[in-house]
């Protein structure tokens, strides 16, 4: 029943701030200068014709009216459709022009479910590497803190946030794609491509984890229950594992929700620099096309999957811990 | 002690605690025996080594704590110096409660299972479903209600009794030959810690289990222990049979002690200002304050907690007004409308005729100044991490004062008053003792130089000697400033020696509001009589345990039965009760009571109830 | 197999047909090997992405052009090579003769069929010309109209051009006969929005399959009337980074990569599997002015400009990606010559002009802006700094702007007013030897595309060369009017002539790289 | 606190009566950590502030030839002229580097500096007011965070060339929300302390309660903890001149050195690694020092009371 009601008042909460997002995203791409219609039909292109194309797609009426007519959209699926990609998902170059020939464009979308699965399982393998990782650094660093554990997982974490993602992308593609030959690095044709990209994710991510984590364990190891659990007989292996991480996997999760929109960042480049096909590469070409539609549905679509990945981690976190109320 | 074969033995027990600079003895030459089977107290004020010295017996010393010479001796071997393997086996037979119930458990598991692991690790032979079993019965037999049900519930759900109900059974759950009983009492209401000790009694008794009791109250100790020790600064000076001590104490400290424990109904208990003023100082008329909480696993339902319920009295100027009852009375509830923290939902608060909800600007900050507070907790009632000047000045700086000598000045000045030294000035309250740090609080309130003071528990969490100290500098600031005091407080020893009359809260409501004799000598209310039936105390009782004491803890404030709100605990309930709610009727002499047992209509079973007194 | 994404294998396997049996998929989930040999089609890495629409008249998409080379035939080919810029080979047309100055005689091959399988005839190059011309083709490569043009056809396999409507000479079709891609007459009555969008179709040696997100797959014509190629196919991939390109190469998975950076040639050269391939290319790069609006609409500030901008250092920047030019097209087309008044790096020129137009040492003049994209251009950064750097040193109050791609392509074009900004970064290249498609493209004022230039002289001078009757007149008055015209009023300054730099796998053999970076792969084999 | 009488009164006899931050600064001086991160601090620092202008060598000095110099510590043809080598235009990598330190850093610190500011108000009236103030502030932070950077980048940076003050607007407001989580919660649980209340009755306001008693309470930790945002935020900078959204040359900002070196990163290593080494420096550097200070803090303090 908590869980229920938790879910009912959380997605209704949650569909709030997907819906202001929206109106915020698409109020403030209709500020940017450069005039999507102009973009579409070429620099060439007539002020009249401009004017034209403008009017047809709706582009100049109220920005109120047309946030509700994409609304309305969005409410049944639909997304819109990208201005310069085609239905078949190519990436198209800049300087192309709008002309009445144009093939069907492509649905927003599709584009994007096509490509979030794999973005999702880049961004899962590298929160599952960032946390092994992690936890094999932040662990004894909480549980000795000054000491040379605590240390250790201070400089890592200083080396690590100091690597600039396609710096680490580019060194580790070079050394163990092309030197070594361990594992596949460019495009995608098989799980192992997703392993590289994950690393570097996992180096930007790890950081703020192992600093968390070996906050909190530190912390937790401090509570009454640790000591007195040492007196009720418990091992330390026990209260480590199955208490003061179970207590200290709170403020990680938290994080990690917290985390996903800078994942998110990080993606981008890191999609970029390996050419892996996922919403990453997408958003940024999406971007350097000033595809405005196509930003629009990305940025709506991972707002919506932020808000809910929040969601799930309240929910789990409440499970962990009962006194959580949100 | 002649004792033979002791089920532990301490010998010549000296632990060090090692600071920046060196080595400091805290325990020194500790030796004692405890038999199978008995019941050993140790009594010593806050500081003396209590819980160095209770940790010590189950090999709980950690750094910066360490051991400088002799040995436990259990079973013939010397458990300081057991491996951590073969000592987690030995922690079936000896075992731990502690004085912080709430934090002992992990939050985020369910009590029972935590019990089931316990005993499962020192005790692995035991399948899961067994120990299951038997945790389930135990805390059935420390009469937890619907023990099944709670076995799943967390630490978070139970409350402090009945959590530190559930630790005696995570401790006795594996049969152990000794407990060691640290302040258990400490942090439960009155009635709560009566019905705890009981417990312990009977379960000790059931399980032959021996117990090595501390606490810093006498009477508390003596209740329960067959013999006595009394630690002084790290030393025993003193051990006898408890009877013998109580009657005869042998050391100055201990005589010391026996002292400083406030009477009840002896000679010379209360201590009270000649109050002479008729003006009414605060006026408190009709209040009701509810709160309202989201129901947990709801969308948009809310509980209505009533927490202060058609309460109505006056305080008199230059006198001292208690206001006594269990935790959830809404004492503190109490508190935060008297002091305009927040307003009453009807009612007012009047003081000095004017009602403070509509105090604005100028004139709030003004019935501020002259309006202060005492809180309970001397640790977190300070900010942390500012200097004492800070704190005292900053009282001063909020009602706009700059000028920094000036500041400076008037800190100082009241830190005398109070009894700090003025060294003090420039350091953080961490380091001191929790006596200094209520003066710290005092002097915070009195550096503004208030009419009234609220007394928020304020001496409950110091020791006797220094709750003794502290009553002498508010009976000298008294005398010097003409204050007026309110003392909401648990603690009925101390109400019954500081305050001129009593209000005696339940659930929410006054159930009693008395002069102290009055209160004490002849209460009006059963509920009084159970607090006085509970109440530790070296002195015979007017009240027996046995006939008010009954089991069960207040009900929910959220769904509050119809009818007397105590009748669920009353040892004098009538059908009446179940249905209609009393009211408070005077019994002469402003004395009031809210009781059936009052009402001329109910003149016969008055006669019951003198009977039962009787 | 490379870059053949796992979805495609679920999906189109079978579609791919006889290749397909030595595509079979991977059985290793985990890693698929990025070196399998035998049999493999050509992957192609592009440093551009494609439009999505394919009537090859909708774009003037460097990337796109690439994959119509592949897959359309031409009536010409014009390799181009710095010894020989005006050579042509003869593709789908056996001869092209001038009958007169307004009239043009194709003659074609009877052995073509488009993928499709219609015959190439004569009828198709009529509609290509045609629909090609047409006002509204956003490519505008022709030089009139479709009014303009008469063109008939005595039988399937002679064509008549007859531009005497128009009144331009007839020979400017014999280098635009390089650059058109032939498209199919059915293809074309289908209009605009027909099966010309869709996809390619063309009588070229590869058949486009499909495009796949950003892989444009083509695979081997088995009746392309030169002989099968060697190939099973090639995989046309768009990956925007240099490194990632370059990783992508060395360790394998890419066959070709275009547009290398001078120092990853440095890198690469040493390598021993990876061969380079450098050619100049008809691309120069130009710093173009506004020259609609202060303080560039006066010819002095721009030559004071000009004289601010040591060409050397530039090309000292791109090192082996840049190739000298001292004129307005690239060497390799027609008309090329070293203008002998071309804009020397000269300070002391720079500030005595400054002075006369009024802005002695630069004072007075307005901030400047200067726009250039991150683009995939070499360098295109770090030599905008470097002339930002010259031209504040001579006292040009000039600010860099370094846009992406999409928002430098915004502010590119000329708009009533003046484009944004007062000088933009911009390369421009035709695969064609024709220099027309650089010179009345931009400094007409008939189009003005950049420089938003209008002037009558120019004018004049552009449309007596393209009036010339015949190809040796016309490069006279290039060589000797035109082109030094434009140097002296430098509507916009060229600084180098891109050298085109592909690498490859060392097995990659029979592989020829035209000037404008298309490719015949028609011979190409895995050694 | 209840079980803690065990330790008792042990605090730092040692330096009685000086006030508290004295005392504090004395205790962390005396660990040779704290010396090495404030040698190498105010190494850096100086560097930074001086050596630029003293070397007489401009940043954005390009000198074609002499590109590509690798650092004196490589064998071949380096030159004492640039101790760091040149870049891939013969600028001075040294020279770069430090004035590049100083924008970063900039960028950098202002960036963290609003998102302090504007997280820890909103996180403090959330936690200290609750109900319904905090049920808004809170989604509405959860809406700021679901917004991903780069849209806010190309929203706010496309209006304006992307000048130092609009980088650090949109770095600063995209990165708030986690401060504003943090505070509250601390908020919350020390909104419930006594002291507080005590505030409260001597007549504090609000604010002054908010501004007097639990900024300087809850701000140290906090900002303990935002130097890795400091360099979090560098690295940002970069991420955005990587889609030319940064700062735009010739200004040496670490994160467009990083940016364009990578390019170079196979034969040129230190162009795009130099930043990243001062920055890892630098960070460890007022980590050291921060960790430092934070344990002397504790130890003076007598730990989490």
């Amino acid at each position: 029943m908590f869980v229920l009601s938790f879910l009912v008042r959380r997605l209704l909460q949650g569909a709030l701030i997907v819906f202001l997002v929206s109106l915020l995203i698409f109020t403030l791409l209709r500020v940017v200068p450069g005039d999507p219609v102009r973009l579409m039909a070429g620099g060439m292109a007539p002020e009249a014709l401009i004017e034209q194309i403008a009017k047809d797609m709706g582009l100049r009426d109220p920005i109120v009216v047309q946030f509700g007519r994409y609304m309305s959209g969005v409410v049944q699926g639909d997304l819109g459709q990208s201005f310069v990609r085609p239905a078949n998902g190519a990436s198209t170059g800049g300087a192309n022009f709008n002309d009445s020939t144009r093939g069907e464009r492509a649905k927003v979308l599709d584009l994007i479910l096509e490509t979030l699965p794999m973005t999702l399982q880049l961004a899962g393998l590298a929160i599952v590497f960032a946390l092994a990782f992690s936890f094999l650094v932040g662990i004894p660093g909480g549980l000795a803190p000054g000491r040379w554990p605590d240390r250790l997982a201070f400089y890592i974490s200083s080396i690590f946030v100091s690597l600039p993602n396609f710096w680490l992308g580019i060194i580790l593609a070079l050394l163990l794609s092309v030197k070594l030959g361990w594992l596949p690095a460019i495009g995608y044709q098989g799980f192992a491509y997703t392993i590289l990209p994950a690393i570097v994710l996992a180096v930007e991510l790890s950081p703020v984890l192992i600093r968390t984590l070996s906050a909190s364990m530190a912390g937790i190891m401090m509570e009454p229950f640790v000591a007195v659990g040492k007196v009720r007989g418990l091992s330390r292996s026990r209260i480590v594992f199955g208490h003061a991480l179970r207590n200290a996997s709170v403020p990680l999760l938290n994080l990690l929700g917290i985390q996903f929109s800078g994942l998110l960042g990080g993606v981008l480049i890191v999609e970029f620099i390996f050419d892996y096909p996922g919403l990453g590469l997408l958003t940024i070409n999406a971007v350097l096309q000033r595809d405005f539609p196509l930003i629009q549905g990305i940025a709506i679509v991972t707002s919506a999957i932020f808000v809910f990945i929040n969601i799930a981690v309240d929910l789990v976190a409440t499970m962990i811990d009962p006194r959580l109320e949100y | 002690m002649t004792q033979p074969a002791p089920l532990l033995a301490v010998r010549d027990l000296s632990i060090d605690l090692r600071t920046g600079s060196g080595k400091r003895r805290v325990l020194s030459d500790i030796s004692f025996d405890l038999a199978p089977r008995e019941i050993v107290g140790l009594i010593g004020a806050s500081g003396s080594g209590k819980t160095i010295l209770s940790r010590a017996l189950v090999n709980w010393i950690e750094p910066p704590l360490e051991i400088a010479s002799g040995q436990v001796e259990y079973k013939s071997s010397n458990i300081l110096t057991v491996a951590p393997g073969p000592m987690r086996r030995l922690r079936r037979e000896i075992a731990y409660v502690g004085g912080d119930p709430m934090g002992a458990l992990d939050p985020t598991l369910p009590v029972g299972h935590q019990i089931v692991e316990k005993l499962r690790a020192v005790a692995p032979e035991i399948g899961a479903a067994e120990a299951g079993k038997r945790v389930v019965d135990l805390l059935d037999a420390v009469r937890i209600p619907s023990a099944k049900n709670r076995f799943h519930e967390y630490p978070s759900q139970f409350s402090g009794g009945m959590m530190q109900r559930a630790l005696i059974v995570d401790a006795l759950v594996s049969n152990p030959a000794f407990l060691v009983a640290d302040n258990i009492t400490q942090p439960l209401d009155v009635t709560v810690a009566a019905q705890v000790l009981r417990l312990l009694r009977e379960l000790t008794e059931r399980f032959d289990t021996a117990v090595f009791f501390v606490s810093s109250s006498l009477p508390v100790v003596s209740d329960v222990a067959s013999r006595i020790l009394v630690l002084e600064e790290g030393r025993i000076v003193e051990q006898q049979e408890t009877k013998a001590l109580v009657a005869h104490p042998k050391h100055p400290y201990t005589y010391e002690l026996m002292s400083q424990i406030p009477k009840l109904w002896a000679e010379g208990a209360a201590n009270v200002p000649a109050s002479t003023s008729k003006d009414v100082v605060i006026s408190v008329r009709d209040v009701c304050r509810s709160y309202t909480v989201r129901k947990r696993g709801t969308f948009a339902a809310y509980n209505t907690v009533r927490a202060v319920r058609n309460v109505t009295f006056d305080v008199l100027a230059g006198e001292n007004f208690g206001v006594v009852g269990e935790s959830g009375c809404g004492k503190s509830s109490m508190m935060r409308l008297l002091s305009r923290l927040e307003l009453p939902d009807s009612g007012q608060v009047l003081c000095n005729g004017e009602d403070i909800a509509q105090l604005r600007g100028k004139d709030l900050l003004k019935f501020r100044r002259n309006f202060q507070l005492v809180l309970q907790d001397p640790f977190s009632s300070l900010p942390p991490r500012t200097a004492i000047g800070a704190i005292l000045e900053e009282p001063l700086r909020t009602h706009g004062m700059r000028d920094k000598r000036e500041l400076r000045h008037r800190a100082l000045t009241v830190m005398d008053e109070v009894g700090l030294p003025s060294s003090l000035y420039e350091e953080l309250p961490i380091g001191l003792s929790a006596g200094q740090r209520q003066r710290i609080n005092v002097a915070q309130a009195m550096v503004l130089q208030p009419k009234v003071l609220i007394m928020d528990e304020t001496l409950s969490s110091l020791d006797q000697t220094e709750q003794f100290k502290l009553l002498k500098l508010f009976d000298k600031l008294q005398a010097q400033y003409g204050l007026t005091y309110v003392f909401i407080s648990h603690d009925l020893a101390m109400v019954r020696r500081v305050c001129n009359r009593v209000a005696v809260m339940y659930l929410g409501e006054i159930v009693e509001i008395a002069h102290n004799e009055r209160l004490f000598f002849d209460p009006g209310h059963p509920y009084t009589r159970t607090l006085m039936s509970a109440v530790p105390t070296l002195e015979e009782r007017r009240y027996r345990p046995e006939d008010y004491l009954l089991e069960g803890e207040p009900p929910s404030p959220i769904d509050l039965p119809p009818g007397c709100s105590f009748a669920g605990r009353c040892p004098n309930v009538m059908d009446r009760c179940l249905t209609q709610s009393p009211h408070l009727t005077d019994r002469g002499a402003h004395d009031m009571a809210a009781c059936f047992l009052l009402d001329p209509a109910t003149a016969r079973s008055k006669d019951i109830a003198e009977r039962v007194v009787a | 197999m490379p870059s053949i994404s796992r979805r495609r294998f679920l999906t189109h396997t079978a579609a791919l047909g006889a290749g397909a049996a030595l595509l079979n998929v991977n059985p290793d989930f985990f890693f698929s090997s990025a070196f399998a040999q035998s049999g493999k089609p050509m992957v192609f890495l592009s440093a551009e992405n494609i439009t999505g629409n394919w009537d090859p008249t909708s774009h003037t998409t460097l990337s796109q052009i690439n994959v119509q080379a592949f897959v359309m035939g031409f009536l010409t080919r014009t390799p181009m090579r710095l010894d020989n810029p005006e050579e042509t080979v003869y593709e789908l047309a056996t001869s092209i003769k001038l009958l007169d100055p307004n009239t043009l005689e194709i003659k074609l091959r009877d052995d073509v069929k488009f993928h499709d399988g219609k015959p190439f005839k004569a009828e198709d190059v009529k509609a290509t010309f045609e629909y090609g011309s047409r006002k509204d083709r956003p490519a505008q490569w022709y030089p009139g109209p479709t009014e303009t043009l008469d063109i008939t056809t005595p039988d399937d396999h002679t064509v008549l051009v007859n531009t005497a409507k128009g009144g331009y000479p007839a020979h400017l079709f014999v280098f635009l006969a390089s650059y058109l891609p032939m498209m199919s007459a059915t293809d074309i009555a289908g209009g605009p929005s027909g099966p010309l969008t869709q996809r390619l179709n063309g009588t070229g040696p590869f058949k486009f399959v499909a495009q796949r997100g950003n892989d444009t797959v083509l695979e081997a014509n088995k009746d392309y009337f030169r002989g099968e190629p060697k190939i099973p196919g090639i995989n046309f991939t768009f990956v925007g980074d240099a490194t990632t390109r370059m990783l992508s190469l060395l360790n394998g998975q890419a066959s070709i990569v275009e547009r290398l950076e001078p120092e990853q040639v440095t890198t690469l050269e040493g390598n021993k599997n990876i061969a380079i391939n450098s050619v100049v290319s008809v691309e120069n790069k130009y710093l173009w002015f506004r020259c609609s609006k202060p303080p560039f609409n006066d010819p002095k500030v721009r030559m004071a400009a000009c004289h601010a901008i040591d060409l050397a250092m530039i090309r000292e920047v791109l090192g082996s990606a840049g190739h000298e030019s001292y004129n307005y097209v690239s060497p390799v087309k027609f008309g090329y010559t070293d203008l002998p008044n071309y804009p020397k790096y000269d300070p002391e020129a720079c500030q005595k002009l400054l002075a006369e137009a009024g802005f002695p040492k630069g004072k007075g003049l307005p901030d400047l802006e200067y726009i250039t994209s991150v683009g995939f251009y070499p360098k295109t950064k770090e030599y905008g700094e470097v002339i930002t750097g010259m031209l504040q040193e001579q006292g040009f109050p000039v600010t860099l702007t370094v846009l992406e791609p999409a928002a430098w392509n915004e502010r590119l074009y000329d708009r009533p007013g003046g484009g944004p900004g007062h000088m933009i970064d911009c390369g421009w290249s035709t695969g064609s030897p024709e220099p027309d498609l650089v010179l009345r493209t931009h400094f007409h004022s008939s189009s003005k595309r950049i420089t938003g230039i209008e002037d009558k002289e120019i004018d004049a001078a552009l449309d007596k060369e393209r009036n010339a009757p015949n190809l040796e007149e016309r490069k006279k008055i290039l060589q000797g009017e035109t082109m030094p015209l434009l140097a002296e009023k430098v509507p916009a300054l060229s600084l180098f002539t891109s050298v085109m730099i592909h690498a490859m796998q060392k097995d990659l053999a029979g592989l020829f790289i035209y000037p404008d970076g298309t490719m015949d792969a028609s011979k190409t084999t895995f050694a | 606190m209840s079980v803690i009488d065990v330790v008792p009164a042990e605090t730092a006899e040692a330096v009685r009566s000086a006030s508290i931050s004295r005392r504090i600064w004395r205790l962390a001086i005396s660990s040779n950590e704290f010396r090495v991160g404030l040698a190498v601090c105010l190494v850096l620092l100086v560097a930074a502030i001086f050596y630029p202008e003293w070397s007489g060598i401009d940043p954005t000095k390009m000198s074609v030839r002499e590109r590509l110099i690798p650092p004196l510590f490589l064998q071949q043809g380096w030159s004492w002229a640039h101790p760091l080598g040149t870049d891939q235009i013969g600028r001075d990598m040294l020279v770069r580097s430090l004035v590049g330190l100083r924008y970063s850093f900039l960028i950098g610190v202002s960036t963290v500096m609003l998102m302090l500011y504007v997280g820890c108000s909103l996180g403090m009236i959330a936690g200290y007011y609750g109900g319904k103030i905090d049920t808004v502030i809170m989604r509405i932070t959860d809406a700021q965070l679901s917004i991903p950077m780069i849209i806010l980048a190309i929203a706010v940076l496309g209006v304006s060339r992307p000048t130092i003050p609009a980088i650090i607007l949109v770095l600063g407001l995209s990165s708030w929300p986690t401060y504003a989580r943090v505070t509250r919660s601390v908020v919350m649980t020390e909104r419930k302390r006594e002291y507080v209340r005590a505030a409260q009755v001597m007549g504090a306001s609000n604010l002054r309660i908010m501004i007097r008693l639990l900024a300087p309470l809850i701000l140290p930790p906090i900002i303990f903890v935002s130097v890795l945002d400091v360099a979090r935020m560098m690295i940002f900078e970069s991420i955005l001149g990587f889609i030319g959204l940064g700062v735009q040359p010739p200004t040496p900002t670490f994160g467009n050195i990083i940016a364009d070196g990578r390019k170079y990163l196979l034969n040129a290593w230190w162009i795009a690694t130099m930043p990243g080494i001062f920055l890892c420096v630098t960070l460890t550097s007022i980590n050291l020092m921060g960790a430092v200070l934070e344990r002397a803090r504790n130890r003076i303090h007598g730990g989490v009371s």
